[in-house]
């Protein structure tokens, strides 16, 4: 008996010495360096999301370091996973970067992760930047807490009054998934399409796993909509366009900022062809976006999967080191210099920070042609 | 007095029938021994009326003499204790354990109660079955022999009325089988009622008071042990003469 | 509207009972629930996928072979894993518990050799051909995937009833002692089961993997749904889990119809529970 | 330091939980896949009273245990009638519906959106703001449950447990209500999960469904399979091997992408390891 429990306190005991002298040659051989947490969901099925704010951070952070770093410092990514968006996983993860590798501004995905890991970048005085997560809770998650994402709510005003006004689109039907990114994008499109004198003529909720969505599709094709808006949170969006075409709605397909990736246009195929979504001020022709998914497309020869989210990474990178860089690796004197942020022209479009730490970018309106991510003209 | 009547039980097993509107009668205090060709429903009679299979028709009820339980407290005592032909033993518990569990008081409520007078109680009951050094053992490591003389003791350490024994002596060493023998006369001198399974006539001869013969479910012949066993129709059927 | 919906129905149903027949395969042979069997389905899907996009093999040599593969794959990891297994004796729970280990590696691996990008075996999707009968539409695939759930069900049904192998399978589903004390190889007849039963799932992956898509996370999915099939159908019959499988779907889409569709899951799962208290061999009993 | 006594907290949660499962699992021999939905009972219980009731945390435990007592009544008796595999499945059953209606029963538990906000227990003005003073109540919490499931499986009721687990049918003919046993110790493993899931909402302030499916059950499984069957010494080592192992991996400075499933494969691997070469893990007595 006591041979067993003598072999289970040797095991952890490796496991906490590991931890231990890990941790420590990672302070002594990196001490100059500048530290940036990221965490991320690597695996599971968010990876598509880890994978593109990967992405986005590596060639930041490469581009920075090939011209000297910041100040001469060089900027070292320290990559967490959250297992799919895990909170506890999460919440692990923030504080190994806050309390072991005392990394003073960190990147989070996850609108559920940012807010159960606020709480305690609050309390640590550190810097948590969003570059993924738009629900309109995280604007009061924090004074430490900024986005280079766009709030779910300013996207929803600017759709439905694009709908309303541009489109003129009365009857309107939508689809949406049922996580904290669709329901929230729901109650903002709702509230704005009835202000915008639209009317929601069925609305239908599918689970996030879910590949099946005939019924739900043949409830709305019942009411015969003028429009279909698919709020989704990855692929699936495509597999909807391709079912709803199936079963015979031919109507104009509009989408939100998920659903505008090369992951939906490929999954999607013919069927999201014309299809129009708004995303953040990402334009194509515009030299930093072209550069940066050039780049991307160039390092891991595949196209980002969600390219809105790799900009918005390439983005937060860059503002954070401009922030050092004027202000020092402080987190108080970032904060201040990133509520000062005015009209920075970034990948994902002008950038203006306002008083909640929420980017505000002017909304686009683009769409899928042949495959193809275009921006949009009538 | 009766300890156990059956009327027109019955039981099917996919198209054949094991039990045959059998209606038997065992008597009180007295040791029946029940043999039979294999497949003549033995212990699938054993197994209904320890309720681990349902008849199909027909019922069973054991008659409980009201004097022998006066001084027990437990309310639900089951009111019969039984061995298998393949030995079922809770393995990977003591084999004190196992004793216990017998011994135990069953109603719910004194389940959260520690009563450790039962350990001793169980630890006699080992010695008179020869298994006192291995009480710490799992009852899985218990060789063969010793298995089937765990159930003997789970037997005497329950102190409901009806015995139900199915081939106690299967496989066992001789001085087992006597140490078998002197705790199943023992059970008859504490006024219980024991019904024995058994092939070995010789057996039979010697313990059993009375016998009831079963062949396809239905019985042949019951009564007083030699008388029965000289009836020709038993000796044909079952003995083949 | 109400063609549409039965129309939908036979369309998941299909991909249900070919699930459900390859689960009822395994299980009457294997007799514990092997929840590796999804990822088996899933296997075969990126098997073909291989062939296809990395190889170039043509559509209809690829999916042969990736069915053959498929039913390999499902025999091998039998062996390395259950078999020893049940030569200790171990009860069902032991083995469904392995079979989780199993599947979290297999799905581990897959996610690293093909990231959990969306990958799809259609070609550049083009829409295809989509029919229209009593205003209820569907597409070519999904043509494909009922016409092969109803002939794979056919064929098994043939080789059961009329073949050699078909009398030793159901003595070995009576019960598998006295088939070895006949003399029957229960060992090999299982192992057939199960490469004809992982070659079945891997059709469902392939099928799925050409009208959805295929992502390394979707076998848990569909394996739940093709148990509750099985389990609702009549563990120990075909038939029953082809008319488990169809009626699943049938109550799970009527089900959104009225309710709302986050509600799938649990209507399928009630299903089951409904099942396991009131009627636990299910609706063919055998 | 900070970190250690963060993982130390995760692991005292962690361990109330699979000190309960191990009862249901190790001990009684049933396989149940229902757990993480208890612990998610807990974890709303707490969130809606504290946000939509502004109870303070000890009335919210106590009547989060009411609640979570009656619901493992009613699925405990539903459990009871199965055996094997079959009660698995049942109960991976009852872990979707649950999982679907935390996720849809909107205005009760707010959905998908989750319930932010979760203030840190209170007693007697007292707040345990400090991580170290949360530990002290976890590690309370955690010794509590050691204590009482330790002296709870000494006395018969703990017997007739793993008599269940060996053969249920002869342990009835005994004349025990092994029905009524078998509910029993359904509704203490719940009770316990339902306090893990409380401290760990107040820990994280932010729930949301996500945390509570069945994925989650299978990963408590197998803390409490390695960690050892049937011990309870065996169940904390277990979890803490299972916290820190993904932990430490963070450690090694693997390549990221490759790290994560890294994770997953050492995790099954693990899990199949023990099955075939040491059936009792770690610590265990009963083998599985």
């Amino acid at each position: 008996m006591d041979k067993k429990i003598r072999v289970g306190i040797f095991a952890v005991a490796i496991m906490v010495i590991l931890s231990g002298c890990a941790q420590t040659n990672i302070d002594q051989s990196k001490k100059e360096n500048l530290k940036i947490g990221v965490v991320a969901p690597l695996t599971g099925e968010m990876a598509t999301w880890g994978e593109s704010v990967r992405g986005g951070a590596e060639i930041a952070v490469d581009e920075i370091n090939s011209t000297g770093g910041v100040n001469g410092q060089k900027i070292d990514l320290i990559f967490e996973d959250n297992f799919a968006c895990d909170k506890t996983a999460s919440v692990n993860a923030i504080n190994k970067l806050i309390k072991m590798n005392n990394s003073k501004i960190n990147l989070m995905t996850c609108s559920g992760a940012v807010l159960a890991t606020a709480p305690i970048t609050e309390q640590a005085k550190t810097i948590m930047m969003v570059p993924g997560g738009s629900t309109a809770a995280i604007a009061e998650a924090g004074d430490y807490v900024f986005r280079t994402t766009i709030s779910d709510d300013i996207q929803a005003k600017n759709l439905s009054k694009f709908i309303a006004d541009s489109m003129k689109i009365k009857r309107i039907a939508i689809i949406y998934v049922n996580n904290d990114y669709g329901v929230g994008f729901f109650n903002n499109l709702s509230t704005e399409i009835s202000t915008n004198g639209g009317q929601i003529v069925k609305s239908e909720k599918y689970s996030p796993e879910d590949t099946e969505f005939r019924t739900q599709l043949t409830n709305i094709k019942n009411t015969s909509p003028d429009a279909l808006i698919i709020i989704c949170y990855g692929k699936e969006g495509g597999t909807i366009a391709k079912q709803a075409r199936e079963l015979g709605i031919r109507v104009q397909l509009i989408g939100t900022d998920n659903f505008g990736t090369n992951e939906v246009a490929t999954a999607g195929g013919q069927a999201v062809d014309g299809a129009i979504f708004s995303t953040e001020g990402i334009d194509m022709e515009q030299p930093r976006t072209k550069h940066l998914i050039d780049a991307y497309t160039q390092k891991y020869n595949h196209v980002p999967p969600v390219d809105y989210v790799v900009a918005d990474t390439y983005d937060a990178i860059r503002l954070l080191a401009d922030a050092i860089s004027a202000r020092g690796y402080n987190p108080d004197g970032i904060k201040d210099y990133l509520y000062g942020v005015k009209d920075y022209a970034g990948a994902s479009g002008v950038i203006t920070m306002n008083s909640n730490g929420d980017a505000f970018k002017p909304t686009q309106i683009r769409q899928i042609r042949n495959g193809k991510l275009v921006n949009y003209q009538n | 007095m009766n300890a156990l009547t059956t009327t027109k039980l019955t039981k099917h097993f996919a198209g054949t029938k094991a039990l045959d509107e059998l209606c038997l009668e065992f008597e009180h205090r007295k040791i029946t021994g029940l043999i039979g060709p294999n497949g003549s429903g033995k212990t699938t009679l054993i197994n209904i009326i320890s309720n681990f299979l349902q008849a199909d028709s027909g019922e069973y009820t054991i008659h409980e003499d009201a004097k022998l339980n006066s001084d027990l407290s437990q309310t639900n005592q089951p009111k019969f204790s039984r061995t298998f032909q393949n030995v079922r033993l809770f393995d990977q518990m003591t084999v004190l354990d196992n004793i216990i569990l017998v011994l135990n008081d069953k109603n719910f409520t004194n389940l959260f109660v520690n009563d450790n007078r039962l350990e001793k109680k169980a630890t006699n009951i080992l010695k008179k079955i020869g298994l006192r050094e291995s009480a710490h053992k799992l009852a899985g490591e218990l060789s063969y022999g010793q298995r089937k003389l765990l159930e003997i003791g789970r037997v005497l350490a329950s102190n409901s009325q009806l015995i139900l024994l199915d081939e106690p002596f299967a496989g066992l060493f001789p001085q087992m089988i006597e140490t078998v023998k002197k705790h199943i006369n023992t059970l008859k001198l504490h006024g219980k009622t024991v019904i024995l399974i058994e092939h070995n006539i010789q057996l039979i001869r010697e313990l059993c008071d009375r016998v009831t013969v079963l062949n396809c479910g239905k019985s042949l012949a019951s009564g007083e042990t030699t008388t029965t066993l000289s009836q020709p129709e038993v000796l044909g059927a079952y003995l083949g003469k | 509207m109400f063609a549409q919906i039965l129309t939908n129905s036979l369309i998941a149903g299909s991909v249900y009972a070919i699930m459900a027949i390859s689960f009822s395969l395994v299980y009457s042979s294997t007799k514990f629930f092997n929840m590796a069997h999804g990822m088996i389905a899933v296997v075969g899907g990126y098997l073909v996928l291989t062939l296809t996009k990395l190889l170039g093999l043509g559509a209809i040599p690829s999916i042969i072979l990736g069915i053959i593969s498929t039913g390999l794959c499902g025999v091998i990891i039998h062996f390395i894993v259950f078999e020893p297994l049940k030569k200790r004796q171990s009860s069902s729970t032991t083995l469904l518990v392995a079979s989780l280990g199993v599947m979290i590696i297999i799905q581990a691996i897959i996610s690293i050799l093909f990231t959990s990008q969306f990958k799809t075996l259609g070609a550049n999707y083009n829409l295809g051909n989509i029919y229209t009968i009593a205003s209820a539409t569907f597409t070519e695939i999904n043509l494909v995937t009922i016409i092969s759930a109803l002939s794979i069900f056919a064929f098994l049904i043939i080789i059961f009833k009329y073949t050699r192998f078909g009398k030793i399978v159901r003595a070995l589903n009576d019960s598998e002692e006295v088939a070895t004390i006949v003399g029957i190889d229960t060992k090999k007849t299982i192992r057939y089961l199960i490469f004809i039963g992982s070659a079945i799932a891997g059709v469902a992956g392939i099928l799925t993997g050409y009208d959805t898509g295929l992502e390394p996370t979707m076998g848990m999915r569909l394996l739940l749904k093709g148990i509750v099939a099985t389990i609702i159908g009549g563990t120990n019959s075909l038939g029953g889990a082809l008319i488990g499988a169809y009626f699943l779907a049938s109550v799970e889409n009527f089900g959104i119809w009225k309710l709302s569709g986050e509600w799938k899951d649990a209507i399928a799962l009630g299903l089951l529970i409904i099942f396991l208290v009131f009627r636990p061999r299910g609706i063919i009993r055998k | 330091m900070e970190y250690l006594i963060h993982i130390a907290i995760i692991i005292s949660i962690y361990s109330i939980l699979s000190l309960g499962l191990n009862l249901i699992l190790g001990y009684t021999g049933q396989l149940s896949l229902t757990h993480a939905a208890f612990f998610g009972i807990g974890a709303y219980a707490i969130a809606i009273g504290e946000t939509k009731f502004h109870l303070n945390f000890f009335l919210a435990l106590l009547i989060g245990i009411v609640v979570a007592g009656l619901l493992a009544i009613i699925i405990g008796i539903f459990l009871g009638r199965f055996r094997r595999d079959i009660y698995a499945l049942a109960s991976l059953g009852t872990n979707v519906i649950l999982f679907s209606i935390f996720l849809n029963w909107t205005n009760l538990t707010r959905g998908p959106l989750g319930i932010p906000g979760i203030r840190r227990p209170e007693i007697f003005g007292f707040i345990f703001q400090s991580n170290f003073s949360f530990l002290l109540l976890c590690a309370f919490f955690s010794y509590l449950t050691y204590t009482i499931l330790h002296r709870l499986l000494k006395t018969p009721f703990g017997l007739t447990l793993k008599a269940i687990r060996e053969d249920e049918d002869v342990l009835s003919s005994f004349g025990y209500k092994v029905k009524t046993i078998k509910t029993t110790a359904f509704v203490i493993s719940a009770i316990f999960t339902a306090i893990a899931g409380r401290l760990l909402a107040s820990y994280i302030t932010f729930i949301d469904p996500s945390t509570f499916d069945f994925n989650e059950s299978i990963y408590f499984l197998s803390v409490v399979i390695i960690g050892g069957l049937a011990d309870l010494r065996g169940s904390i080592l277990g979890t803490i091997i299972l916290v820190i192992l993904p932990e430490a991996l963070r450690f090694l400075g693997l390549p990221s992408d490759l790290a994560a499933n890294l994770r997953q494969i050492l995790y099954g691997l693990a899990l199949i390891m023990m099955i075939l070469f040491r059936p009792q893990g770690f610590l265990g007595k009963y083998k599985m």
